[in-house]
């Protein structure tokens, strides 16, 4: 191959991860819908849920334009078989109570922000368009979040031990976002993409600082659990995907 | 009774009833079970649509019903703070919810099984809301006729999004034409139920209409929305399941078929399908969140009394 | 159409029905299979959940051989849509605890196990056969349900109050299994199938007997909730459907 | 010492020893961990292939996995039978692995993602746990050796159901193949951790030999495992995700590279990619089923009183 057609295909694996990432948050987000703490936090996990949706659907509709070979975003949303699913473990991981989803939430967000944030920069103009919108949004989320780490950490004792668990039950989870693989390698070098490493130092920071400030320690270390990002994803994600999937699967002629 | 007086004539020169002005007792226990019954139909209203975010058929869809429902909760949120103007607690609403003495909307104990529900839903039951609360725009009491303004609008971008997803299936697949007819089959009489019993037997009636509680007739708003319904379904190419509608030429509106009022005041005592399984889930949404919502609580208590210290 | 074209509609139509019971709460007692309350209740479960899962095959089989159309049992299983599924309603309701679970097992293994006693004097010779062996399992299903509703309705106070709140649960669905419809008329007529409506009379004196032994009242009465049979469900069983056909669906070319 | 010496020779002897015989403690205690253990293997290898009962591909498929699962639900009987004819309690081995102080096989702490996988563990695992099962049908303490010819028999029928699912994969589309392969490459190294640690750092292994509870060294075991299923591989088409396979003709033999053993000691300190999910799973059964065996053993007690009345 040549390289021009391998970078095209990093370049589109590299979309697909970002978009897949953003979308299966905001399914597991949407999950809540109608079965939140109280109705203002069913509205704010909304919200956040329809941000990452919406990104989650620019950056695959990106991808798809890339690729340029006849699919769309729902096509790569609704008619693409887990392996090809290459979002990274965290976001794929069940909601659990309220301070799984929250802990969760915190890692994600703050990553998620940093990452936009180095984007913005992309040499890809509409990727670095992209991440300049969702820069801000993920900024409020992580903001959100870390309230929420803070509120429960620091709130009473039995939502102290529940963000603790929460906490540890997603950090082993946490390493797999900051390794750069074959695609990120490629994309580093086209400018397209970022060096994920580099986040880890800014990341490890804000959850010091946040972790401090709601009294908790760093959880404990733990082997690091990978391979979403290669298709090779925990058990959970099949059931996401086949509530996801299941109408368009089920009738693959019909335009919604 | 000079005070009734007075409030009789504000409320028939069709002026505003403030929080802070005197009102009839029995003015302000209506207003507290008509408004907390519209926040609660609100809350429970987001189970039947939320059923169907996580399987919504496009990406598009996903986020336009997220987006409704999520309009829906902060209807809810407004109504409670229209009820609180008049003494109500949103806590004690609440509770009278999960104890099964609040009523709410008999149209959300009807289940969603397929996605045109949601375009069902959308166009009929949205439609047949914005017909009960236009008028009460102008309801006599300022808060409520305000979240109205706002909810009103909401609703009416609700109905046209739902219409489109019915559009959408009438000229898709057979299977997608089949699925919105089976839609329109099942939600079209509980959408007629929608506007309460008929005029001879809703004795509450009269005198909110003459507190300007209520401005129309629940059988005046239903001739209103078959009136508007029935060619909307003729363009979608769907057939009401109502075999003795036909167009009146001399009254200008459609003849109907007789409502089964047995099943709407089973639905109202709390048998309709879903009746379970609406306040099952809000249960358990709220006992399942109560920790959360305590350590808020708590944790606010220490903030302050670390500003303090 | 004449009238050998609709009593085979029929025909299909109530093998499919009587499939798509078995087969359905075949599924729903499976989604227990390592989640039971001890390891006996666990193995219990799947030999029901077994049992119905076979009668849900060969019914589903002999549907598709009398329809003659070329589809085949799992066709019918993972390449049908929801408003085809010909199930009753008590079937396809979730699980609950361990109660609802077993108040529903208990009315619905009554009721089949009287079924199947009267089908195995079918007209269609294939049917009474697959109802001859179905018989005897049931009636086994019915006698451990039954038991179950007897221990926990005269167990400790805890759960007498979940027995009591199971069989709440699941009452509004019991009429629906004694209405004959017009598939059911057609089916008496060629006594392929039989009259639901007698089997109400000694389904209400076993369910009677057994809770006075199990010293719990009878629910209180409910308007019926119907309309399964005729392709009319709840909001559970398209998640049920979801995650059971998403494979088949997501790989229509594959065998397996 | 006469004892020991006794029980030595019968072992020696090839004769089984039965629950009311002389035992060293340390033979029994031994004999205890190893069998809570395998009891614990069988009830949480449920989870992993649990996870696609729901979701089997087709109705004979679907069938066979539960029945499958089954099987294992009742090996973890019966071992847990022949662990108490040594004076251990159920409900201690259970509490034992719930608070994470029993150990179960490192194998099912890996995800099942896919459809192949039920297809690899039964191929890979139960073809792994065969090896290691085998010579315990001979093995010194009775009870245990009992129960093994019967595990052996259901496990060599659900190693051959996995195998025909990998070759029903293999000969299917390219989607599948790819699956099949993915499933490989995933399983392939845990299978060959399942034997244990190498010989030199495996250090009850020799006493465990000379009392007859192991009569084969791990790396005899998995020697034996990879020269029975390389051919297997290659008949499906697949490969081994190992590119220093390759067949040594004068040991007669396959040479294989090395294991990260970091991975498998990590998977047995509790680090395993599933392993809170596993813990989490069973200890929730357990708990949420908690007030059905109280029902139980309650309703039994007053069944006993009325008879004894």
């Amino acid at each position: 191959m040549d390289n021009a057609v391998i970078v095209r295909e990093a370049h589109v694996a590299y979309l697909i991860g970002l978009g897949d990432d953003a979308l299966i948050l905001g399914q597991r987000l949407s999950e809540w819908c109608g079965h939140a703490p109280s109705v203002e936090v069913d509205l704010s996990l909304a919200n956040l849920g329809l941000d990452l949706i919406g990104q989650g659907t620019l950056l695959l509709a990106h991808a798809a334009e890339i690729e340029n070979g006849g699919r769309d975003a729902d096509a790569l949303a609704f008619h693409r078989d887990e392996l090809d699913f290459l979002n990274c473990l965290l976001v794929e991981q069940p909601n659990g109570d309220f301070a799984r989803t929250m802990a969760r939430q915190f890692f994600f967000s703050t990553f998620q922000n940093l990452l936009y944030g180095a984007l913005t920069a992309s040499s890809d103009s509409e990727l670095a368009a992209i991440a300049a919108k969702a820069v801000k949004e993920t900024e409020y989320h992580a903001g959100l979040a870390r309230e929420w780490v803070i509120r429960l950490g620091d709130g009473t004792e039995e939502s102290r031990r529940r963000m603790i668990d929460g906490l540890e039950w997603n950090w082993r989870f946490i390493d797999e976002l900051f390794v750069n693989d074959a695609v990120d390698e490629a994309m580093i070098e086209t400018r397209i993409g970022i060096d994920r490493a580099k986040l880890r130092e800014p990341f490890d920071l804000i959850v010091a600082q946040s972790l401090a400030e709601a009294r908790l320690d760093l959880p404990a270390q733990h082997r690091p659990v990978t391979g979403g990002r290669q298709g090779k994803h925990s058990e959970h994600l099949g059931h996401l995907l086949a509530v996801m999937q299941h109408i368009p699967r089920s009738f693959p002629d019909a335009r919604w | 009774a000079d005070l009734v007086a007075a409030f009789e004539a504000r409320v028939a020169a069709d002026e505003f009833i403030e929080p802070k002005d005197w009102m009839p007792e029995a003015y302000r226990r209506t207003l507290i079970r008509q408004i907390s019954q519209h926040a609660h139909s609100e809350i429970v209203g987001m189970l039947p649509e939320g059923n169907w975010i996580t399987r919504a058929p496009s990406l598009r869809r996903k986020a336009i019903l997220l987006a409704k429902v999520q309009d829906e909760g902060g209807h809810g949120l407004y109504l409670y703070s229209a009820a609180e103007t008049l003494g109500a607690s949103r806590a004690e609403m609440i509770d009278a919810l999960h104890a099964g003495k609040a009523k709410y909307s008999t149209i959300f104990n009807y289940p969603t099984p397929t996605w045109a529900d949601i375009g069902a839903i959308g166009w009929l039951v949205d439609g047949a809301a914005i017909m009960n609360q236009v008028p009460l725009q102008r309801t006599s009491y300022g808060p409520y006729a305000r979240a109205m303004v706002r909810v009103c609008k909401e609703e009416s971008f609700h109905q046209r999004q739902g219409y489109e997803i019915m559009m959408t299936l009438a000229a898709g697949t057979s299977a997608q034409r089949r699925m919105a007819q089976d839609a329109l089959d099942r939600w079209w009489w509980p959408a007629l139920m929608m506007f309460g019993p008929p005029d001879d037997q809703s004795p509450n009636s009269e005198q909110s209409m003459r507190w300007r509680i209520k401005r129309d007739t629940n059988d005046e708003l239903r001739q209103k929305f078959v009136d508007a319904t029935v060619p909307q379904a003729e363009l979608l190419g769907l057939t009401i399941p109502d075999p003795d509608l036909r167009w009146n030429e001399a009254r200008g509106g459609y003849d109907f078929g007789a409502i089964e009022w047995e099943e709407f005041f089973a639905v109202v005592r709390g048998e309709g399908p879903c009746a379970r399984e609406r306040i099952e889930a809000r249960r358990k949404a709220w006992e399942d969140g109560a920790w959360v919502r305590e350590a808020a609580d708590a944790y606010e208590m220490k903030r302050r009394q670390r500003l303090a210290a």
